[in-house]
């Protein structure tokens, strides 16, 4: 059975490959809209975060034996309190500011990050097990599904429709809204803003750090494992746009998916599809596919 | 065909929002030469005939026509160039620019040097005592070199009178010139706007019926997008209509 | 006008700096990234435009120069002139794109389009991909001069580079520049006052783009080779970190900020060892191997401490002795007024 | 130094009286970023006043609101609110003590709609005034009834207005500083504003007026102060606003 | 004797903060400065001098570091220079200056080929040998259908390729080939394809994350399971296996042209090493220590620190110690010597810390490297000397 001359067990597997990718560029652009919408910051250490989340859950495991269902908790509340320090000592005083700025910072504190981690663990990573619950492969008949991508999936789509009630549905979320646009005022009818902004930055880096967990029996965890991710990520929040929630989780499946079958189909292309669509959107609707133009 | 002593005509001008219609089917003509006046209740749909009528918005159906010509699908821009300009209801200005710079930069754009980046600025000095001019007109030739920020709210919208001017437009679109002035000042800009509007044709929304009494030959009243009233002051304001949804049936003082 | 002077000073000290120990080629080097600075300064300082993705710009047009020079065997004064050529023309395609964007958006879609070219600059062959396109010969002027020469090569670098400095000066100072001015301030403003908002972004993207390029070109006929690190996306960061470390939206800040910059990563070993050696603390020894947390610090110390820049700051502190008259008269004529 | 001097009940700096006033600032200075606005200013409401600040444009009366409310970047003297000094507090604390504040901007949130705006401010935990039904806000302004469900900055520029003094009037604060708020409203609406302002004033509210519409101003306010750069110059109460017509007139020509 | 300004300077440049910092960076730093304290730290008495520069992966940065380091800093004899664009750029310069660059950290064919130099020498390992020497090795043993995963740029392309010649001379088939980016993050369905492929072998024609991703997701897969397909790695270092862990290595084929582990004179300095760095060096690190001390004692039989003597020395004598094996320099600049196939022990074979390789076969310098003739080297063709 084949499609287009391709094995359908090649194929599909793309298929939920493309999903689990989709997955962490989800979880990743739904924290930077968290953050530009409050912070108006492009947060440029969210790769940095997603890879300490991994090195997190790594040394938590090999230094104290914690077991990773553990470390998917504490790593992200661990990363969380970093963002929150971080946003606290630095972001804070540049809201004011041109955008420029946050994006620079933050660019920094990426530098530091990584330049940290690797004069501490080398470039050449490390490798985090999967817990023995997950090392299984399914085998779904037409394809063979390592158990742990499923579960993949599933925990970071959890995560993506829980952020999303919580802003679209809820008064707090109206206040996030509402904070995004005017502090000052918001403060100004009694809401302690500036305890909303940290902890909505430390809310956003830690799902980061979350997907890290989530890749880090997946890919190696290295230093710089986040930073080709998030220039991609750039990309997808571009096109999906920062608008809506839902519109950004929506993009980033599609085109993860989009991109693993084009490693299937037109390998060469695969490193470059993904912007090679942002141009076609910037084109088409530059607003983005979900962006309201403002 | 359109009228030759009409500067602006709307024929059937409609705007819809998501199902809400702001503007339904109004025939506006406003007649070259003369001030006339939008007023009517809040959420009348006078702002959006306003940004129809300069393109910020495109009619959902509905002719505009400039001059006889249709403009209906031109660009924002282009009806600018044309010599139809607008003053906005939220102050607009260059925050960090002085007003002369501001004024300075509506001049620049007759010159048609905007584009030329190999000139030297030398060809923009004599803009300068122009621009100073038109803040004294507008009584901020005091303020000519404050950073514009500091302004206050008040002046700001006098500053922005000031750059709409600089356009030397053909005709003018105010939107509450008046708002957020002290007397003195509205009747500063009052008296500012009768001066420009010899040889110019003035189409503004005020609430401020004291002004539009002083000034207005014309007034059209909208409700609910639709053309209530029309005609001069005296027989608008005796429009039992006109009062019982607009001025209110108490004395009239309360507005202004 | 901005203290010509200065500039006649700054320019003959250049010239007789070999003269006085300075080394040529670290001198040209310095001279293409100073240039290379200013050319995002251009956007950055003076349009409020962040383009993230100029190492496309300068990468590109240093392959395709060296290309020139190599494979065409043309003329160092036409591969130049190419470079600056291909800089604008991918300007002008990626501009297009980019300025459907607003605000920090258009940083991020420069950004992915660079990575995008990145990605291409490592596929194709004529780059050589990591390898990079090495052996690059300096060729001879007009067909004449031979440039093997450091020195010869230094001053018509020298040249080049003055020439593209007061040109840029220029633009900043035209009737063009006024309105990129205001369109900073206010874009919506800018539109209903008639301007033609996108062109005028075009126009100074492409310029921009023409000079980045133009700096790649000479970079690589400079140092006879261009490599993948000219197109990668922390070539645009290190560029930006020049221009805010000089100072944004001055003049001459980003040439200084490129000085101190690519001084440090070529100098930053040696210094820390000297640093180690004069202050006994072992840790300035590694300093070397941080070159990129040394980066990020100076990013966060800009962006928090002084983000006027260096000359930036220099120009408040003067402005501070002299207390600007404007201010204070400013003031007194509101309460006249009043 | 053109500082009047101000009648005897209200001489400031009185601590006696003081403690009874809802409101009492005394030599309030406030900055923007390097430019000093207010050059001390002191002014006191007591409960259920509704006190108004008159002034032209520039003068600072904005400014004043805002600093009361701890807007303003840098702020210094004092501003007792139920006795309580707050000079020192953020925006969220003042609010806290039961303050509403109208600004001049309007500041409707484009991200919400008419009806979430109505809704954002929380209530005070322990609500001071008698917090506004939604129904009883809905009747007064019909429109932001029909218009609920559209996006905040997608009202007209009145609907705005309407809705951000709608906002405060939910939230069971019992003070209000309201800045022009007649501000682009049609006549009939200024009149319903008019009735809603003698309305809480019954119910013991506070009210800091700051209007450039005097004929709106007027009949309402128990006292008023005037402002010029910054600094109070003259303060008088209502029953004094015949002999002060002239004044006035020279002042803020009305 | 004949040292220019009384002392010999050595320069080592790699890239210490960036991707290659394991494989050579500090390690070879130290390497370096190893050899010149068992030389005794003076030669013909004057004192030897280690510089070191961090390029950063820039080759712009590492080319202006090699002009001043030459022009202003009297260094000799420039070391490791890792990655190929770095060591092609530098080779330049020192052509240029003649001076003595010793490409220990390079790979590349080009720099022997093409872009070779008499003042050039290429001395741990080329990819041809590494490739070739697998590939006829494993092929003999009968695992002759092979599929490649080839990173999209120039080192793919010519592991590649110089393996699948190899694999035809050898009579096996190449199954087919898959492209994917640099920095793929995630290489599964490239793998899954291979594995639909049915090829004996599946050869990574990559290098660093690419290589070390692909062999994690291969058993996370089970693609590699005991009987099922195996893995070649084309070009492994043992700090690739290290990061990987022997759980997911094991059982995969390299060739390397040393290991730590494989003789006396090799445990010993890598022990030594291994104190100082707390790490087994990789061969460019070995590399970098058997050159050094190659060319000190080239200086010292030469009497002289100029570059065409010395060089001259260093062509004449071959190499054999804790690094080399039957090593000699070639005209093209090459340094050939003996390679080893290895295969990665099971973590229940691994007795001890970095126990990771057993040797499964030696490959005679002769057949690891491409001949002379099969050259395009200038100066071999007129079998030009350096400096004549
Ligand atoms: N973009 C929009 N989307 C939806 N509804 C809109 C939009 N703009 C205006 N409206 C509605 O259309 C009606 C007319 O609005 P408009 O701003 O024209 O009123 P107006 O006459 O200017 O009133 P005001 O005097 O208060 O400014 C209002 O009810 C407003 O809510
Ligand atoms: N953001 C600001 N930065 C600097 N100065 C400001 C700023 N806002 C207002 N000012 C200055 O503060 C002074 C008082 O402004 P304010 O808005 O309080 O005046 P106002 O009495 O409210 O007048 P209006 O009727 O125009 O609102 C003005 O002179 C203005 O120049
Ligand atoms: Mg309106
Ligand atoms: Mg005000």
């Amino acid at each position: 059975m084949e499609i287009f001359g391709m094995p359908l067990q090649a194929v599909s597997g793309q298929l939920v490959l493309g999903l689990m990718n989709g997955c962490f560029y989800a979880v990743l652009s739904l924290g930077l809209s968290l953050i530009f919408g409050l912070l108006n910051v492009i947060n440029f250490t969210h790769g940095a975060f997603f890879m300490l989340g991994a090195l997190f859950a790594w040394m938590g495991t090999n230094y104290f034996g914690l077991d990773y269902w553990l470390m998917l908790v504490i790593a992200p509340l661990a990363v969380g309190a970093v963002g929150v320090l971080v946003e606290r000592s630095m972001l804070r005083r540049l809201y004011k500011l041109d955008h420029l700025y946050g994006l620079l910072l933050t660019l920094g504190v990426t530098l530091i990050l990584e330049g940290l981690s690797r004069s501490v663990y080398g470039v050449s990573g490390l490798s985090y097990a999967a817990p023995d619950s997950l090392t299984g492969v399914l085998d779904l008949g037409f394809m063979m599904l390592p158990a742990y991508r499923a579960w993949v999936v599933v925990g970071s789509l959890a995560v993506c429709g829980a952020a999303w009630w919580a802003i679209e549905r809820t008064q707090l979320g109206a206040l996030l809204r509402a904070a995004t646009e005017n502090p000052r005022l918001v403060a100004a009818f009694g809401v302690d803003v500036p305890r909303m902004v940290s902890l909505n930055y430390g809310f956003g880096v830690a799902i980061a750090a979350f997907a890290g967990v989530l890749a880090a029996p997946v890919m190696q965890v290295s230093p710089l494992m986040g930073q080709s991710l998030i220039i991609t990520v750039f990309a997808i929040v571009v096109i999906g746009g920062m608008g809506s929630i839902a519109g950004s989780v929506l993009t980033s499946l599609a085109l993860g998916v989009l991109e693993s079958l084009t490693k299937l189909f037109y390998p060469e292309a695969s490193a470059t599809v993904v912007f090679a669509v942002m141009a076609l959107v910037l084109l088409v609707r530059p607003a983005g596919l979900f962006g309201q133009s403002k | 065909m359109t009228h030759a002593d009409m500067i602006l005509e709307s024929k059937g001008l409609t705007r819809q929002f998501n199902g809400f219609t702001a503007v339904n089917g109004i025939d506006l003509r406003v007649r070259r030469g003369t001030i006339h006046a939008l007023i009517g209740p809040n959420g009348a749909g006078k702002t959006t005939c306003f940004n129809l009528l300069t393109k910020f918005l495109t009619p959902t159906s509905g002719h505009i026509f400039f001059d006889g010509r249709e403009i209906t699908r031109a660009e924002p821009a282009a009806i600018a160039r044309r010599g139809v300009i607008r003053s906005f209801q939220i102050s607009a200005v260059f925050p960090h620019l002085t007003p002369v710079e501001n004024v300075a930069i509506a001049l620049q754009r007759p010159l048609g040097v905007s584009f030329s980046f190999w000139k030297s600025d030398a060809v923009l000095e004599r803009l300068r005592e122009r621009a100073l001019e038109l803040l004294d007109e507008v009584g901020l030739g005091a303020y000519a070199d404050v950073k514009t920020v500091e302004l206050s709210y008040g002046h700001k919208r006098a500053l922005e009178i000031a750059t709409t001017l600089a356009m030397d437009p053909v005709l003018m679109l105010l939107d509450e010139p008046t708002q957020g002035m002290g007397h003195e000042d509205v009747d500063r800009v009052t008296a500012l706007i009768r001066k420009v509007s010899d040889g110019r044709t003035i189409l503004m929304v005020e609430h401020n019926m004291k002004m539009v009494s002083s000034i207005a030959d014309t007034i059209t009243v909208l409700q609910r997008g639709e053309i209530l009233a029309e005609g001069d002051y005296a027989s608008v304001s005796a429009n039992p209509l006109v009062k019982e949804a607009y001025m209110g049936t108490e004395d009239e003082s309360l507005a202004h | 006008m901005h203290n010509r002077f200065a500039l006649l000073v700054a320019f003959a000290v250049l010239a007789a700096a070999p003269w006085l120990g300075a080394y040529p080629v670290f001198l040209m080097k310095l001279m293409c990234f100073a240039l290379f600075a200013t050319s995002l300064n251009l956007l950055l300082g003076y349009v409020g435009l962040l383009s993230f993705g100029h190492a496309a710009f300068f990468g590109v047009a240093a392959y395709v120069a060296g290309s020139a020079l190599r494979d065409r065997g043309l003329p160092p004064e036409v591969a130049l002139l190419v470079g600056a050529g291909v800089g604008a023309a991918l300007g002008f395609v990626m501009g297009l794109l980019a300025i459907r964007r607003k605000g920090i958006y258009f940083a991020m879609v420069t950004l992915a389009l660079a990575q995008m070219i990145y990605f291409f600059c490592v596929q194709v062959p004529f780059t050589g991909g990591e390898d990079g396109m090495q052996g690059v010969p300096r060729g001879r002027l007009f067909g004449a001069l031979s440039l093997d020469d450091d020195l010869t090569l230094y001053y018509v670098v020298l040249a080049v580079s003055a020439v593209a400095f007061a040109f840029i000066g220029r633009v900043i100072d035209s009737p063009f520049g006024r309105i990129l001015g205001a369109l900073k301030e206010n874009e919506a403003r800018t539109v209903s006052l008639g301007y033609d908002v996108d062109r005028l972004k075009l126009l100074a993207f492409v310029i921009s783009a023409a000079c980045a390029g133009l700096a790649g070109a000479m970079k690589t006929l400079v140092l006879g080779f261009a490599t993948l690190s000219d197109v990668h996306w922390t070539m645009s960061g290190t560029v930006i970190l020049m221009t805010l470390l000089g100072g944004l939206g001055t003049r001459y800040g980003p040439a200084v900020g490129a000085v101190i910059v690519v001084g440090l990563e070529t100098k930053l070993a040696s210094f820390g060892t000297w640093l180690g050696e004069v202050t006994h603390i072992a840790w300035f020894q590694g300093l070397g191997e941080s070159v990129s947390i040394v980066t990020g610090v100076m990013f966060v110390a800009c962006v928090l401490l002084f983000r006027r820049g260096i000359v930036g700051e220099i120009a408040r502190l003067r402005e501070r002795r002299v207390q600007t008259p404007e201010h204070l008269t400013g003031r007194m004529m509101q309460n006249d007024a009043a | 130094m053109n500082r009047l001097h101000i009648e005897a009940p209200y001489e400031t700096g009185n601590d006696a009286v003081a403690c009874e006033d809802a409101l009492h600032v005394t030599g309030l200075e406030a900055w923007y970023g390097e430019s000093h606005i207010l050059h001390g200013v002191d002014l006191r409401a007591a409960r259920g006043e509704v006190v108004t600040l008159l002034g032209r444009n520039g003068s600072g009366r904005s400014t004043t609101l805002k600093a009361i409310m701890g807007l303003t970047d840098t702020r210094r003297g004092s501003i007792r609110i139920d006795g309580r000094e707050t000079i020192g507090m953020e925006p969220q604390g003042v609010a806290r003590l039961g303050v509403g504040y109208c600004p001049e901007e309007r500041g409707i949130f484009a991200g919400l709609s008419c009806e979430e705006n109505l809704m954002l401010p929380p209530r005070l935990p322990d609500a001071r005034g008698s917090p506004m039904s939604l129904e009883e806000i809905y009747a007064m302004f019909p429109n932001l009834a029909e218009r609920r469900a559209s996006q905040g900055t997608r009202l007209s520029g009145g609907e705005q207005q309407m809705l951000a003094i709608a906002r405060i009037l939910r939230t069971g604060a019992n003070m209000l500083l309201l800045d022009e708020i007649s501000e682009g409203l049609a006549p009939v609406i200024v009149q319903t504003l008019a009735r809603v302002i003698r309305l809480l004033k019954a119910r013991a509210f506070t009210i800091l007026l700051v209007e450039q519409n005097f004929r709106f101003a007027a009949p309402l306010a128990d006292r008023f102060y005037v402002m010029e750069h910054g600094r109070i110059v003259d303060a008088f109460e209502s029953a004094r606003l015949a002999e002060k017509k002239a004044t006035l007139q020279a002042l803020l020509n009305i | 004797a004949e040292i220019s300004d009384g002392v010999v300077k050595i320069g080592v440049l790699t890239d210490m903060s960036s991707i290659f910092s394991d494989i050579g960076g500090k390690g070879s730093l130290v390497a370096a400065q190893m050899a010149v304290d068992d030389f005794g730290g003076k030669v013909l008495g004057a004192p030897i001098k280690v510089m070191s520069a961090d390029h950063q992966n820039k080759t712009d940065v590492a080319a202006t570091v090699a002009r001043e380091w030459f022009d202003n800093q009297q260094v000799d004899m420039v070391q490791d220079m890792l990655p190929s664009s770095v060591a092609l750029a530098v080779s330049n310069v020192a052509k240029e200056k003649h001076r003595i660059a010793i490409a220990s950290g390079a790979g590349t064919t080009k720099l022997s080929n093409e872009a070779c130099s008499p003042y050039t020498i290429q001395y741990s390992y080329d990819t041809y040998a590494l490739t070739t020497s697998l590939v006829k090795a494993m092929a003999r043993a009968g695992d002759n259908s092979w599929y490649f995963l080839t990173v999209d740029y120039a080192l793919g392309a010519s592991l590649k390729n110089d393996s699948a010649a190899a694999l035809n001379a050898a009579g096996g088939e190449v199954l087919g080939e898959l492209k994917h980016p640099m920095h793929a993050a995630d290489l599964s369905s490239n793998l899954l394809q291979a594995q639909a492929s049915h090829a004996k072998v599946i050869g990574l024609a990559n290098a660093g994350a690419g290589t070390v991703n692909a062999i994690k997701t291969a058993r996370e897969f089970g693609i590699n399971a005991p009987g099922k397909q195996k893995i070649a790695g084309l070009q492994m270092f043992i700090s690739d296996v290290h990061s990987l862990g022997l759980k997911s290595a094991q059982g995969m084929m390299l060739t390397t042209p040393f290991y730590w582990d494989r003789d006396d004179a090799s445990r010993a300095w890598s022990q030594r090493f291994y104190a100082k760095t707390g790490r087994m060096p990789t061969f460019i690190q070995a590399g970098v220590h058997s050159s050094t001390l190659h060319y000190l004692n080239a200086v010292q039989a030469s009497g002289t620190d100029s570059s065409d003597a010395v060089l001259a020395q260093m062509r004449k004598t071959p190499v054999n110690d804790f690094f080399a094996t039957n090593g000699v320099i070639r005209a093209d600049g090459l340094m050939v010597h003996d390679m080893y196939i290895a295969e990665v022990k099971s973590p229940e074979q691994s007795k001890k810390p970095w126990d990771y390789y057993t040797i499964k076969q030696t490959i005679s310098a002769q057949d690891a490297y491409a001949p002379l003739s099969a050259r395009h080297c200038p100066l071999v063709a007129g079998k030009v000397v350096a400096g004549k």
